[in-house]
C-alpha cells in the first residue's frame, strides 16, 4: 500500500496536521497565543505611509518562484498572496495605489483577485485598476529588466518584496534601493535570504515569513497554525537531541521509525 | 559620480583584466568534481544517462564551460545519452554546446548513441511525468516519433536509467531526488550554478548526490580532468581578482566605520535587517 | 451562488492536494495514474493560460499608444511590435523551417540571449554595492555575517590558497558545517511553515487565493 | 562582414542594458521594451506549441479525447473578464494551485523535514565538527520559536541560533558572488575584445558627454 521509506514521513505529516488542527480549534474557541513581535511586518504600514507622504507608488514583488503555482514553490506564493492582500488593503486605505510585477503567468489571475478583494473590502473598489498587475513574461530576466526600468522611471517610495525569489532577488532589491525605495522583504527560500538581509531595511526570514502571512490572512483563526508550528518545532528539537543521543548509544529505533 | 558608480567601475576593470592579459593563478581540483568525473567513468558499457538542461541561455556564461566539458566526456564514454530538460531553451542550449564547445562527436550516431528529446515545461510535475514515462514528449526535438528511434526501444522509465544529470541554477536537484532517485534509484549528479551550491551541498554531504560540478570553477577543473583546457580556466583568474576587490571593499567599509566611531562623526543610524 | 463562486473551488483545491499527497505516498497504480493525469493536465492548463498574459500586456500598452502618453507611447509600440515579430518568427521557425530562420536565430539566439546575460551580469555589480553598504561590524550578528562572508569569498577563488593555504580549509569548513547546519535548521522550519499552509488549504482556509471579493 | 556587424549589435545591446548603472535613459528603455516584446512573443508561442503537442496531436492522431478536458479548463480562466461568470476561472485555478501545493506537501515532509532530521541524527558524532553541526541546527530551529518570549535560557539559545544563522548566510552568499562574477566575466569578455571594444569606447564617450551636460544644467 505505502511506498517503502515513506511511511515514517507520512506519519509525521499526519501528526503535523493533527497538532495544527487542535491549535486552530483552540483559537476559534477563544484561546490565542502571544506571537513574538515581527518588526518587518509592522514596517509594511510604515512603508505605505511613507509612500502616501511622498506621493510616490508602492511596488510589490512575489518573485519568479520557479514558474509559480504549478511548482513546489506554490505554498510560498500562497503566503505571498496573503501578504499582498494585507499590503493592498493598506494602499487602498492610504490611497497610494500598488503595482505588483509578475513573472509566472499562473500568478496573474490570483494577484488580480487578491488586490480587487482588498480594495472591495476597504470600500474603494473604484480605485482598483487591472494595470495594477504588470505581467512582463514568464522569463525570469525579462520580468527583472522590466522592474528595473520601472523603478528608475517611476521612483517608488516603498518596495515590498515578499515571496519565492530565485536569482533575481538581488536585482529587484538593489534596483529598488537605487531608486531610493524603503525596502521590506521576506522569503523562506534558503537560497536568497542572505541577499534580503543585505538589501532590506526589515526582513522576514524563514518561518517568520509564513507566520506573518498567517497573522494577516483573511481567516483570523489561522494564528493557531503558528502555535501548532511551534509545538512541532519543539517535537523536532526533541527528535534531534534524543535521537542523536540514542544514536551515539547505538539505539537507532528513532531513525528506523522515520526511515520506515 | 556617486559611491556606487565608483564600485561599478572598479569591478568592471578588475574583471576585464584577465580577459585582456591572463595571469594564470593555479586551480586545484575539488573532491566533488572528481567524484562526478569518476562516477561517469565507472559506468558500465551501454548504460543510459539522462542529461536534463534546466537552465536557459542566460546561464551559458557561467555553466557553458562545465556543460561543454561534461558533454564531451559523456560522448567519449560508451554510454547512451538522452538530452531533455525543463527549460524552453533546450534546443538552443544543445546546439550552442555542440557549436561553441566544438564538441567532437567521434563515432556517436544520433538515435543510437544519443538522442535529444523535446523539453518539458511544468517544473517538478513535468520531471516526475518524464521519470514515469521517458516517451512523454512522444517525439524528439526534430519531430521524429520516439518509437522509430532504435535506442529508445528498451528505455521506458527512469528504472532503465543509471544516472540523471541536471544543469541547474535553482533547486531542481530536489526534483530529481524526489521523483527519480527515491522511486527509481537513479543516481543524481548536477552541474550547478554557484548560486545554489550551498543548498545542493547538503545533499552532496549526505551522499544523496554523487558529485557536483560547481559553475565556472568546476568547469575549469573538469576541463583539466578531461585535459581539454578552455574558457573555464581563464575565468578562474577573473574570479580571483573580483573576489580580492570585494574583500578590499568590505575592509575599507569597516575601517571607515571604525574611524567614524572614534572620531565621533557618526552618520544617523541606518536600519539594518530586522 | 456561494457554492460555484467560493465553496466549490475550495473543495476542488482540497481534493487535488489530497490526491497529489496520495500519489506521493501510496504505491498502488491507481494513485500513480491520478497523480500523472493531474500533473499532465496542469501542464496543458498552464500552456492555455498564456494568452491571459497577452491580454494583460495589451491592456497595459495599447491605451498608452492610443492616448499617446508622452515619452512612453513609442516604447509601448516597440513592445507590441516585437511581440508579433517574435510570434511570427517562432511560427516560421517551427512550421516553415528555413523561412526567416536567419532573423529568428538573430533575434532569439543572439539578441535575447545577450540581453539575458546582461541582466544576469547586473547581479555582480549589485551584490558588490549591497554588501559594501550592509556588511558593517555594528552588531555581533553583523560581524558573523561579514567575517564568514569574507572567509568564504576568499576560499572560493584560487587567490585564497595563494594568500594563505589555511583559507580554503576554513572556507570549506564554513561551507560544510556552518552553512549546511545553519541552512538545515532554516530549511526544516520554513518547509514546516509551507506544509502547514497547505494543510490550511486542505481544511478550506484558502479564502485569500480562491476567495471571492 | 556579418561577424563584425553581429558583434557590434550584441555589444550595443549589452551596453544599452548596462547604461542603467549610470542612469535610466532612452537606450535602456528601448532595449527593455524590445526585450519584453521578444520575451512575451516567445513564451506565447511556446504556449501555443505546447497546446498543439499536448492536445491537438494526441486528439487528432491517436484519438485521446481526454486532453480536451484540460484544454477547456484552461479556456475557463479567460472568463474572469466577463463579470457575470468570472467565478468559473476559480475552478481551474484551484486545480493549478492544488497540483503545486499538493506536490509540496508530499515532497517537503519526506525530503526537507524527515530526510534532513534523519541525516542529522545519523551524523558520526565522534567527529567534533558534527557536534557543532548539531548545535547549530538545534539553535537555528530554536530561533524560529515564535510563540515564546526569547528570555532566560531560551534567550541565550536563540541568540546563539541567530548568530549561527547570520554566519551561515554570510557563507552561503559567497557562492553567489562566485556565480555572479562568472556571469559578468563572460559578458565583459565580449565588451573588451574585438569587435565589442569599439562600442565600449563609444559608450564611455556618451557617458562623459552626458554627465558634463548634466553638470552644466
Amino acid at each position: 500500500m505505502f511506498y517503502s521509506g515513506r511511511i515514517g514521513s507520512f506519519g509525521i505529516l499526519v501528526l503535523i496536521c493533527i497538532i495544527v488542527y487542535i491549535r486552530l480549534r483552540q483559537v476559534v474557541v477563544g484561546k490565542s497565543p502571544t506571537i513574538r513581535r515581527l518588526p518587518a511586518l509592522e514596517s509594511v504600514e510604515e512603508a505605505v505611509g511613507r509612500a502616501a507622504e511622498m506621493g510616490r507608488p508602492v511596488f510589490f514583488n512575489a518573485g519568479y518562484a520557479a514558474g509559480g503555482l504549478t511548482t513546489i514553490e506554490a505554498p510560498i506564493i500562497g503566503a505571498a498572496m496573503s501578504l499582498l492582500h494585507y499590503t493592498a488593503r493598506l494602499t487602498a486605505r492610504y490611497g497610494t495605489g500598488i503595482t505588483i510585477f509578475l513573472g509566472p503567468i499562473n500568478m496573474v489571475p490570483v494577484s488580480m483577485d487578491v488586490i480587487k478583494a482588498a480594495y472591495t473590502i476597504e470600500g474603494v473598489e473604484s480605485d482598483y485598476r487591472e494595470t495594477m498587475v504588470r505581467w512582463l513574461s514568464d522569463s525570469q530576466f525579462v520580468y527583472t529588466s522590466g522592474f528595473m526600468g520601472a523603478c528608475q522611471r517611476e521612483k517608488p517610495a516603498s518596495h515590498v518584496m515578499m515571496g519565492g525569489f530565485w536569482y533575481e532577488s538581488i536585482l529587484l532589491g538593489e534596483a529598488g534601493r537605487n531608486a531610493g525605495a524603503f525596502t521590506v522583504g521576506g522569503t523562506p527560500r534558503q537560497g536568497q535570504v542572505h541577499f534580503m538581509v543585505a538589501i532590506c531595511d526589515y526582513v522576514l526570514i524563514g518561518d517568520e515569513y509564513y507566520a506573518a502571512a498567517a497573522s494577516v490572512s483573511r481567516d483570523p483563526e489561522e494564528i493557531g497554525s503558528i502555535w501548532g508550528a511551534d509545538d512541532i518545532k519543539i517535537l523536532i528539537l526533541g527528535l534531534l537531541i534524543v535521537g542523536s543521543i540514542l544514536q551515539v548509544l547505538g539505539i537507532d529505533w528513532i531513525t528506523q521509525l522515520l526511515k520506515l | 559620480m556617486e559611491q556606487r558608480h565608483i564600485i561599478y567601475l572598479l569591478l568592471a576593470i578588475m574583471i576585464a583584466i584577465p580577459y585582456i592579459q591572463p595571469i594564470g593563478i593555479p586551480v586545484e581540483t575539488s573532491k566533488m568534481t572528481r567524484d562526478f568525473y569518476n562516477k561517469l567513468k565507472s559506468l558500465p558499457e551501454g548504460s543510459a544517462v539522462v542529461l536534463m538542461v534546466d537552465v536557459g541561455l542566460g546561464s551559458w556564461v557561467e555553466l557553458g564551460p562545465a556543460t561543454v566539458a561534461v558533454v564531451q566526456h559523456l560522448l567519449d564514454l560508451p554510454i547512451k545519452l538522452l538530452v531533455s530538460g525543463g527549460s524552453a531553451e533546450l534546443p538552443v542550449v544543445w546546439e550552442y554546446t555542440l557549436e561553441q564547445g566544438n564538441i567532437k562527436l567521434g563515432d556517436n550516431k544520433y538515435g543510437e548513441d544519443y538522442v535529444v528529446l523535446g523539453f518539458i515545461t511544468g517544473g517538478e510535475p513535468a520531471a516526475a511525468a518524464l521519470a514515469d514515462n521517458l516517451h512523454l514528449t512522444k517525439e524528439d526535438q526534430y519531430g521524429t516519433p520516439l518509437e522509430e528511434i532504435p535506442m529508445m526501444k528498451d528505455l521506458r522509465t527512469a528504472a532503465d536509467v543509471k544516472v540523471v544529470l541536471s544543469i541547474m541554477a535553482g533547486t531542481q536537484e530536489e526534483w530529481y531526488l524526489r521523483q527519480w532517485r527515491a522511486p527509481y534509484g537513479t543516481d543524481v549528479g548536477i552541474i550547478v550554478s554557484a548560486v545554489t551550491t550551498a543548498l545542493a551541498m547538503t545533499y552532496y554531504v549526505s551522499g544523496q548526490i554523487f558529485g557536483m560540478v560547481n559553475s565556472l570553477r568546476g568547469g575549469a577543473e573538469y576541463e583539466l580532468l578531461i585535459s581539454k583546457p578552455g574558457k573555464g580556466v581563464v575565468g578562474t583568474d577573473m574570479l580571483s581578482l573580483s573576489h580580492l576587490l570585494l574583500v578590499g571593499l568590505l575592509i575599507i567599509g569597516n575601517i571607515q566605520l571604525l574611524y567614524e566611531k572614534f572620531s565621533g562623526t557618526r552618520k544617523p543610524e541606518e536600519k539594518t535587517g530586522g | 451562488m456561494a457554492f460555484e463562486r467560493n465553496i466549490g473551488p475550495k473543495i476542488v483545491l482540497s481534493i487535488t492536494i489530497i490526491l497529489m499527497v496520495t500519489n506521493y505516498y501510496l504505491s498502488p497504480q491507481l494513485f500513480q495514474d491520478i497523480g500523472k493525469y493531474i500533473k499532465e493536465f496542469v501542464v496543458v492548463i498552464a500552456a492555455v493560460m498564456l494568452g491571459l498574459g497577452f491580454i494583460n500586456a495589451l491592456l497595459r500598452d495599447i491605451p498608452r499608444i492610443t492616448k499617446k502618453e508622452p515619452g512612453q507611447w513609442y516604447f509601448s509600440l516597440l513592445t507590441i511590435i516585437f511581440i508579433f515579430v517574435m510570434l511570427f518568427l517562432c511560427a516560421g521557425n517551427k512550421y516553415m523551417p528555413g523561412t526567416f530562420s536567419g532573423m529568428y536565430s538573430f533575434l532569439y539566439q543572439e539578441v535575447y540571449r545577450v540581453l539575458g546575460n546582461a541582466i544576469g551580469a547586473f547581479a555582480a555589480f549589485f551584490v558588490f554595492t549591497a554588501t559594501f553598504r550592509a556588511m558593517r561590524l555594528k552588531t555581533l550578528e553583523a560581524g558573523a555575517y561579514t567575517i564568514s562572508h569574507i572567509l568564504a569569498v576568499l576560499g572560493n577563488a584560487p587567490i585564497g590558497a595563494v594568500i594563505w593555504p589555511g583559507i580554503p580549509i576554513i572556507a570549506d569548513w564554513i561551507n560544510e558545517v556552518v552553512v549546511s547546519a545553519g541552512l538545515r535548521g532554516f530549511i526544516i522550519t520554513s518547509s514546516l511553515g509551507g506544509v502547514i499552509l497547505v494543510f490550511r488549504y486542505v481544511i478550506g482556509k484558502s479564502e485569500t487565493v480562491l476567495g471571492s471579493a | 562582414m556579418t561577424d563584425l556587424f553581429l558583434g557590434l549589435v550584441l555589444a550595443g545591446c549589452t551596453l544599452a542594458f548596462f547604461s542603467l548603472l549610470y542612469r535610466e535613459n532612452i537606450f535602456y528603455r528601448s532595449a527593455e521594451h524590445m526585450y519584453i516584446g521578444i520575451g512575451i512573443g516567445y513564451i506565447l508561442f511556446q504556449g501555443f506549441d505546447r497546446v498543439i503537442a499536448y492536445v491537438w496531436t494526441p486528439v487528432t492522431t491517436r484519438g485521446e479525447w481526454i486532453w480536451i478536458v484540460p484544454f477547456i479548463l484552461g479556456l475557463l480562466i479567460y472568463t474572469r473578464y466577463i463579470k457575470s461568470v468570472n467565478w468559473m476561472s476559480k475552478w481551474p485555478m484551484a486545480l493549478i494551485i492544488g497540483s503545486g501545493t499538493g506536490l509540496a506537501m508530499g515532497g517537503l515532509v519526506a525530503t526537507m523535514i524527515v530526510g534532513l532530521i534523519v541525516s542529522t541524527i545519523t551524523l558520526d558524532f565522534r567527529n567534533v565538527s558534527n557536534i557543532v553541526f548539531l548545535i547549530i541546527t538545534v539553535t537555528g530551529i530554536a530561533y524560529f520559536l515564535l510563540t515564546r518570549e526569547q528570555t532566560g535560557t531560551l534567550g541565550y539559545v536563540t541568540k546563539l541560533g541567530r548568530f549561527c544563522l547570520m554566519a551561515a548566510f554570510g557563507g552561503s552568499m559567497a557562492s553567489n558572488v562566485n556565480s555572479f562574477c562568472s556571469r559578468l566575466g563572460g559578458v565583459i569578455e565580449t565588451l573588451v575584445t574585438y569587435p565589442g571594444y569599439y562600442m565600449t569606447a563609444l559608450a564611455f564617450i556618451l557617458v562623459l558627454a552626458d554627465s558634463m551636460i548634466l553638470k552644466k544644467k
